[in-house]
């Protein structure tokens, strides 16, 4: 039997200011934690997750109100305590992982003081002791060099190594509840998956009830005991996690998991015989950082020696964690930075080769597509101007331009009254398509897309996905994708780069790589890959 | 009433003086501090009549060409050594380079000799009537020569820390806050000076100063040192006394340079048009608040041989614009140059501008600070710019400069700037200059002053008086033509 | 972090060299010419005694000549003579350069510690009468013209209310030594110091608030709150450190701001410092003076522009020494 | 733009501003239409108290000069000089910082230094100089005061590109084809523009303060009058006629806090996390 709840959280409802996309961040929320269990937190973008975990921790925006519903915790309803006893159970009962571990910290203080702030707040030891302890948790936490690290700033550790810090403070006071929200989203795979095994074995020792907020289903698939499916702020779906992964229930759960792209590589014919579309021979770039008159400069390996090429289309992925070089690679090859050797040929034009006008001429043949759907269209511009300004630079005639921009933005889903509006009038996943058009406007040879759905929804991310291949094999295009999801990779390569601190230590046709993958670093971003136990039943 | 020894007077210096040593450098806020370090061979009466200072006596020969000069025996430097009259001689020599105004005076001196420690001869090349006027601290003082003779003046040491033979001696100059000058307990004139301190506060806005002067932290402001505006509300204080008396020697004159040479104001008319239109009454009743007098002519009535039997030009615009009229004028444009000595000249341009626009006149106003202005009257390049000169007691110091031909010459700033060539009235000069007996002289200078007033070379303004305000426990701080120059011997306080 | 310093005074004598050659022929553009001005002011102007004085001066070379005569002076930390002064420049820059400091660092004091204390009043209780209160006055601190200030005080402490000295640095002639002369000369200062300081303390009082509301939104406002900290050590320690970074940059910034508004001040409460001096210089041509006093505020502002700098990447670790 | 105008009225102090700003405008272009006499014309006997004289009912100055008429020709100079000098150092400091910006390495360094050089001569000093230099004229102050006050502009500039340029927009508009000078004016600048007219709206108020601290001195221009002018010229008599600088001086404190108002409005309309909240 399991045992009673830690917390209880009982028809909870949230009111968001007026004029906001909906009445209720949170709409009749009921959910419990138990100790010793995760509870996965699973919903898309704005579905009100986030407020659930504040209003958890007593954390909520001046701007929202709780407008009815309880949260009993150790026989108290949180929502009626006053600040003296919030302040009391924060960090000695309730704990909190935040999203972004750059952003979490405060970039003054070394991290040793900001652990030893816990002990602070509740009065607790000497702040000798509270040193001695902050050392401690570094240790457990497998912070490397915990004496170094504990008097370093922020900015001087990794993403990882900052996220390791927060968990270290959360767990500081052995709080009877963990809530962690999406603490692992900024992550790359590897330290992803050993951020998850690290709290998954703190919370087993510990006994913790935690809540962990998260939109992806690889990663609840890999720590969830129970499963919690929010949507527009109500829960869809709940239940134990092989339950909701075996038998969704409701639609919505069941178009969520559908989205999941799976590891499994679609069988797909070899395309040997094509001509080259993109050649790429020992690329080498190394940014120098000046470190002025009297410094040594910081020196950064993003690509050495890279060689590939794309045949007519055909779709390259190339992935690797974080920094690996995988944008600075995209840039080189669309000339948006200037290599230190090696050559990028497109069909038979040496680009590297260009300069000025007789680049921008050649531009047209390669175009790309970004990451971000919303830093990548110009907020001041009209969605027709940002589609048919490339053409028109080329010298279009602007009427046709924006005639063949109209088909464009037809042809990727949008009506035609899309060319007089702005890019914030749009979706994400809407953006996406108009960053899209753009790159198609020029009719390009050979399509660049980094990371180009990594910002989106699954739900978004699978409609976009299928956009790019419709696409690609109507036009016949050739493309360098580029990611740091291997699903979406095993499903939309031809072949597969894997990059490793500027160099490509493995390239070969997808299926073979997830086969029998050679590289011990590919095998290590292959096991990293969250999710994949969802096969088996649990 | 007895004068009492003892106390410190706390006076305004405006601006702050560039150097104390006054044979070196002649600004008026030098002259006004070093009067009491440094002393002339004579000072001067209210009327102008020379008194005894280091020169005991003085005689005339029969021809009007020796002056011979007794100097007062037992009389030391502040550093102990005794003057003499190789003191003189040097002083003479050190002069004609350093001073310019001296080394003018002293052009028609043919010789001068020592027969003896304590007498001076002075030979001339030909009579020159006012010869006797030119030996005040200002224009002719007394310098040391045990520290000066055979160094390089310009980097003398005490040129920080002046020695001379008046009432005070330099004691500290904090700069930007003020100089300190303390009693001379050797001054060879018994029991004076009879103040123990004087400060001098450098005080570099009108208004602060004022208000220095009504919190009680300054005692005396000299002549110029508060706007105009400000002399009626300060005199009303309690225990304040004002006189306008001390002015006598200088006799400052304002006019409005008229550019002679080319534009309109080349036509005499035009320049008789510029006379009839500017109130001049207004100008002294509001903006010098009834301090000074309408100047008639080119000399001020405190200067021997003035006369007001001169044409004259009342405010009288309807006859202004009849002249402009009669003189074709188009309204051209005319530039005009205020001078940039604060607020009330400000102001008087203003009204001087707004007074000939009311007659037609098309004027631009230029603005410049003090070297800009000078640079462009010294280029000839204005039509009309406001001046004030001072008289020196005499018209053949102070008032023939500035009309006769000879002494036109362009880089400079004064002295006929307005380019007037007159042969008559360059003979007349000559000839008043050393012209004797008194009678003969008078004769010329009332000539010469009735052709000028009727061409108009430049437009009179005001004898312009500033009135020294100080509080009335300060006694005899004026007692000589001199005024504030030259030094507080004989000044006490009524405790 | 030496390194750094060195490299900072070594780009900092550069840019001083270019303002000296610039402001060398940017001052000899204005009309007038110090020998006429000084003739005029001897109440004698022949040319012969205009010409002695050029002469003297050296202003009869050419250019050039002048120019690298002038360079090379500065180079040997001569900053040449005075033509009406007849003094060396050093020498009367000396004279006033503690004055200005005295001045421009209480005013610089004052303006930063109130400002930060007002705006971190402003922003704890934003929204509330307090802060409405604040933020109004500091708006009109900030639009009034500082010579129009220092006049109304005058009027109003001076005068009206005969509590402060209207001018000077100190008592003349009272003589005073020791802590009677600190309390005169800080009697002296406090109108002046306020005076000049009165629109810097406006702007750090906006500054510090914005800056304060801007940190409190950031993520790690809420990590220190989930940590059960109290209001006040999250507002000093993560709120207000964070939010004084822009504030000193900001004042660094106004040092030059600090030095040129102190001539107004100087000349207004008869202040004796080298803010009047330049004035005075200008008005008179005295070139050497002019180029002098130039040249000690530029080399003033770089210092503080360094001290500011230095501060900052003491305060922030994630700026290193390198520019 | 709707969107702007509505966050821009939501916020008071914009509101408040905007009014200000109007008022001064319509007193600076219709006023002296109302007012034909010149306000340098002697009127009334000097020293006339205000609201003694439905004529003059400010009062008269040291010459009898009209106050009112004072202030309202005065309002003209003020604010022309304030809006022409920021319009100059725009023109100015935005281009250079837009350059340094975008080309960086080389170019950026060498128009820094420039830069700096200019913002280490205190600034005021700097203006004093170059008004006494070129002499006092209503072109020689909008000069300096432009001359001065462009650094900042250009680094605001600088900055803003700097970071604009590494955006995917304007990456976007690179491989499409697009010219250095498209890209700057097209993508780059139109997104610089919320906090430069922030900054430009506080500049007017400096530039307003400037020329009036510079009449304060004496360098006005004589044949213009300003409120600056005004404060200066009844400084020497403020003891016996507050009216002459205290009316000129609360209109530049007025104006000069309307300004200020209207930047405070600017930034939270124009702020783009603040009105992102709001949709
Ligand atoms: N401070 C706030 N003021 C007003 N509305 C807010 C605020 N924060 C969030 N919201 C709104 O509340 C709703 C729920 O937001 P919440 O942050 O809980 O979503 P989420 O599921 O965490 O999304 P994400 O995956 O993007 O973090 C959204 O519609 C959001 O726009
Ligand atoms: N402009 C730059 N100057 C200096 N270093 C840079 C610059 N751009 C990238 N780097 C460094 O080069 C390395 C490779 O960066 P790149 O952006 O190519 O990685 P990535 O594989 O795209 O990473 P991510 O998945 O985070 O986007 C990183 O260590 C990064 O810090
Ligand atoms: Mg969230
Ligand atoms: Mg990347």
């Amino acid at each position: 039997m399991t045992a009673p709840p830690a917390v209880s959280v009982k028809n909870l409802r949230i009111a968001l200011p007026k004029g906001a996309e909906r009445p209720f961040a949170v709409d009749g929320i009921s959910l419990d934690l138990r100790p010793g269990k995760i509870v996965c937190v699973v919903g898309e973008s704005g579905s009100g997750k986030s407020m659930c975990a504040h209003a958890l921790m007593g954390l909520l925006p001046d701007t929202v109100t709780v407008t009815s519903g309880e949260i009993q915790f150790e026989g108290r309803d949180l929502l009626k305590l006053d600040d003296e006893c919030w302040r009391d159970l924060r960090g000695r009962r309730l704990a909190m992982i935040f999203q972004e571990p750059m952003t979490a910290l405060n970039p003054l203080m070394r991290i040793g003081d900001q652990m030893a702030e816990m002990f602070e707040a509740h009065g607790l030891l000497t702040p000798r002791e509270r040193r001695a302890k902050a050392l401690s948790l570094a240790r457990e936490v497998g912070l490397p060099d915990p004496e170094r690290i504990v008097r370093a700033y922020p900015h001087q550790l990794s993403g990882g190594q900052r996220q390791r810090a927060m968990i270290a403070m959360a767990l500081a006071l052995e709080p009877a509840v963990l809530v962690a929200d999406e603490p692992t989203t900024a992550l790359d795979v590897t330290t992803q998956a050993q951020i998850l095994k690290l709290i998954r074995n703190l919370q087993r020792n510990r006994n913790m009830a935690v809540m962990f907020i998260t939109h992806d289903f690889g990663v609840v698939a890999d720590i969830a005991d129970q499963v919690v499916v929010l949507r527009h702020g109500k829960v869809v779906e709940e239940g134990p996690a092989s339950a909701v992964f075996n038998a969704p229930q409701h639609d919505y759960t069941k178009a969520l998991l559908a989205a999941v792209p799976s590891m499994d590589p679609p069988a797909r014919s070899p395309l040997d015989d094509q001509a080259k579309a993109v050649e790429v021979i020992g690329l080498d770039k190394t940014y120098v950082t000046s470190g002025g008159w009297f410094r040594e400069d910081r020196r950064v390996d993003a690509a050495r020696g890279v060689n590939f090429n794309i045949l007519k289309g055909e779709t390259l992925g190339l992935v690797g964690e974080s920094g690996s070089g995988k944008s600075s690679v995209a840039r080189l090859v669309m000339r948006l930075i200037e290599a230190d050797r090696g050559t990028v040929r497109i069909g038979e034009t040496d680009l590297t080769k260009l300069a000025g006008k007789a680049l921008r001429a050649e531009r047209p043949r390669i175009q790309m597509i970004f990451q971000d759907p919303f830093a990548s269209l110009n907020p001041r511009r009209k969605v027709g101007h940002i589609v048919a300004d490339g053409p028109i630079a080329a010298g279009t005639d602007p009427k046709v331009a924006f005639d063949r921009a109209r088909d464009l933005l037809k042809m990727v889903g949008l009506d035609a009254g899309a060319l007089e509006r702005y890019p914030h009038e749009f979706s994400g996943g809407q953006r996406q398509r108009i960053g899209i058009a753009r790159a198609l406007a020029l009719e390009p040879e050979i399509i660049v897309a980094d990371e180009a759905v990594s910002a989106l929804d699954v739900s978004v991310q699978a409609q976009v996905l299928r956009l790019l291949e419709d696409l690609k094999a109507r036009l016949g295009l050739s493309m360098l994708f580029i990611t740091h999801d291997l699903r979406v990779a095993a499903q939309l390569c031809d072949r597969i780069a894997v990059m490793q601190r500027g160099v490509i230590v493995e390239l070969k046709p997808t299926a073979q790589l997830f086969a029998a993958p050679e590289h011990a670093y590919t095998r290590e971003l292959l096991a990293a890959v969250p999710g994949q136990r969802e096969r088996a039943p649990a | 009433q007895e004068p009492k020894a003892g106390g410190a007077i706390n006076a305004v210096i405006q601006p702050e003086p560039p150097g104390l040593m006054l044979a070196m450098v002649q600004n008026g806020p030098v002259q006004m501090v070093s009067g009491n370090i440094f002393e002339g061979l004579l000072r001067y009466s209210p009327k102008l009549e020379p008194q005894p200072e280091l020169a005991e006596s003085w005689s005339v020969s029969e021809d009007a060409k020796t002056y011979t000069f007794k100097l007062r025996k037992g009389v030391t430097w502040h550093d102990g050594k005794p003057f003499t009259a190789a003191d003189v001689l040097f002083s003479l020599e050190m002069l004609k380079q350093t001073h310019a105004r001296a080394r003018n005076n002293l052009a028609q001196v043919d010789k001068v000799e020592a027969p003896d420690d304590y007498t001076v001869v002075f030979t001339l090349k030909q009579p020159f009537g006012p010869f006797l006027g030119i030996f005040e601290v200002g224009s002719m003082p007394m310098v040391p020569k045990h520290l000066y003779e055979s160094t390089d003046w310009k980097t003398n040491p005490y040129n920080n820390a002046p020695v001379g033979t008046g009432p005070f001696m330099f004691k500290e100059w904090q700069k930007g806050s003020f100089i300190r000058l303390v009693k001379n307990p050797n001054y060879y004139e018994k029991g004076k000076p009879y103040l123990d301190e004087i400060y001098w506060q450098i005080i570099p806005d009108a208004a602060a100063r004022s208000v220095a002067y009504e919190t009680g932290k300054v005692d005396v402001l000299p002549g110029g040192s508060v706007e105009n505006f400000d002399v009626p509300r300060l005199s009303k204080l309690k225990d304040t006394c004002v006189t306008g008396a001390g002015w006598e020697f200088f006799s400052p004159l304002a006019w409005l340079w008229l550019n002679n040479r080319q534009g309109p104001l080349a036509d005499k008319r035009v320049r008789q048009a510029v006379m009839f239109a500017i109130d001049r009454e207004f100008a002294k009743d509001v903006i010098w608040n009834g301090l000074g007098k309408v100047a008639t002519g080119p000399s001020a009535s405190t200067i021997k041989y003035y006369t007001d039997d001169v044409p004259k030009y009342p405010y009288d615009p309807a006859k202004a614009k009849a002249l402009l009229k009669e003189a074709g004028y188009k309204g051209e444009k005319i530039r005009l140059l205020p001078l940039a000595y604060g607020e009330t000249w400000q102001r008087w341009g203003e009204a001087v501008k707004q007074n000939l626009q009311d007659v037609g006149m098309n004027i631009e106003t230029i603005a410049t600070d003090v070297a800009g202005g000078n640079q462009k009257i010294g280029d000839w390049d204005y039509d009309i710019a406001f001046t004030y000169l001072y008289q020196y007691g005499d018209p053949a110091l102070g008032v023939g400069r500035n009309y006769v031909s000879s002494a036109i010459a362009k880089g400079q700033v004064f002295n006929n700037v307005e380019g007037y060539s007159n042969a008559e009235i360059d003979k007349l000069f000559a000839e008043g200059a050393v012209a004797t007996p008194d009678s003969k002289r008078k004769e010329i200078y009332e000539k010469a002053q009735k052709i000028l007033v009727e061409d108009v070379p430049v437009a009179w303004m005001l004898e312009l008086q500033f009135p020294t305000i100080m509080r009335c426990k300060v006694k005899n701080l004026i007692t000589t033509g001199i005024g504030v120059n030259d030094g507080f011997k004989d000044a006490w306080l009524d405790k | 972090m030496l390194s750094f310093v060195a490299q900072r005074v070594a780009k900092g004598v550069i840019v001083l060299l270019a303002i000296v050659v610039l402001n060398f022929f940017l001052i000899r553009l204005a009309p007038g010419d110090p020998a006429v001005v000084m003739a005029g002011e001897a109440g004698a102007s022949d040319q012969i005694f205009v010409q002695q004085l050029r002469e003297k001066f050296g202003l009869d070379k050419p250019l050039p000549e002048q120019l690298f005569i002038y360079v090379k002076g500065i180079v040997t930390l001569d900053l040449g003579f005075s033509f009406r002064q007849q003094a060396p420049v050093a020498k009367l820059i000396g004279e006033r350069l503690p004055a200005t400091l005295l001045l421009t660092l209480t005013a610089f004091a004052i303006s930063l510690v109130l400002g930060i204390l007002f705006g971190t009043f402003a922003a704890r209780f934003a929204g509330t009468f307090l802060d409405t209160a604040i933020t109004v006055f500091a708006l009109i601190f900030y639009a009034m013209p500082i010579f129009w200030v220092a006049l109304m005080s005058i009027l109003l402490f001076s005068v009206t209310m005969d509590w402060l000295p209207s001018f000077g640095y100190e008592t003349v002639g009272a003589n005073l030594s020791g802590p009677a002369h600190v309390v005169d000369v800080a009697r002296h200062l406090i109108m002046p110091a306020m005076t000049l300081g009165l629109f810097f303390m406006a702007t750090y009082t906006r500054m510090t608030r914005a800056s304060m509301l801007e940190v409190k939104r950031l993520d790690f406002v809420k990590t220190a709150r989930a940590k059960g900290l109290s209001d006040a050590v999250i507002q000093r320690r993560h709120v207000l450190r964070n939010a004084l970074l822009p504030v000193v940059t900001l004042a660094g910034v106004h040092s030059g701001t600090l030095i040129g508004g102190a001539v107004i001040t100087e000349t207004v409460f008869a202040w004796p410092g080298i803010g009047r001096l330049m004035y005075d210089a200008l008005l008179q041509r005295d070139y050497n003076l002019l180029l002098g006093v130039f040249v000690i505020c530029s080399a003033i502002v770089l210092i503080f522009n360094l001290i500011t700098d230095l501060v900052y990447r003491l305060v922030d670790p994630r700026i290193e020494f390198s520019t | 733009m709707k969107q702007f105008w509505k966050s821009m009225l939501r916020s008071p102090s914009g509101v408040i501003g905007l009014i200000i700003l109007l008022l001064a405008i319509s007193v600076a272009l219709f006023g002296p239409m109302l007012f034909p006499n010149s306000p340098w014309r002697m009127v009334q006997r000097p020293f006339l108290p205000p609201f003694t004289l439905a004529t003059v009912p400010l009062g008269t100055d040291a010459l009898g000069r009209d106050v009112f008429a004072g202030m309202i020709f005065g309002a003209r100079v003020s604010l022309l000089v304030g809006m022409v000098s920021t319009l100059v150092a725009l023109v100015v400091g935005v281009p250079i910082g837009a350059m340094a910006g975008y080309f960086g390495g080389r170019v950026d360094d060498a128009l820094m230094r420039f830069t700096e050089f200019f913002q280490t001569i205190p600034s005021f000093a700097l203006a004093i100089v170059l008004v006494a230099i070129l002499q006092p004229s209503i072109y020689s102050i909008v000069a300096s005061i432009a001359l001065v006050s462009w650094p900042p502009v250009a680094r605001l500039v600088r900055g803003e590109v700097l970071s604009l340029r590494t955006r995917e927009y304007v990456q976007a508009a690179v491989v499409t084809g697009q010219s250095n000078t498209w890209i700057i004016l097209r993508e780059i600048l139109p997104n610089t523009l919320s906090p430069v007219i922030v900054l430009a709206s506080l500049m007017v108020a400096t530039a307003i303060l400037l020329e009036s601290s510079l009449a304060f001195l004496g360098l006005g221009d004589p044949n213009l009058i300003s409120w600056g002018y005004m404060v200066g010229a009844g400084r020497t008599v403020i003891r016996q006629a507050w009216w002459i600088t205290v009316f000129p001086g609360v209109a530049i404190l007025i104006s000069v806090l309307g300004l200020n108002l209207i930047g405070e409005g600017l930034n939270d309309a124009l702020n783009p996390r603040l009105s992102r909240e709001g949709r």
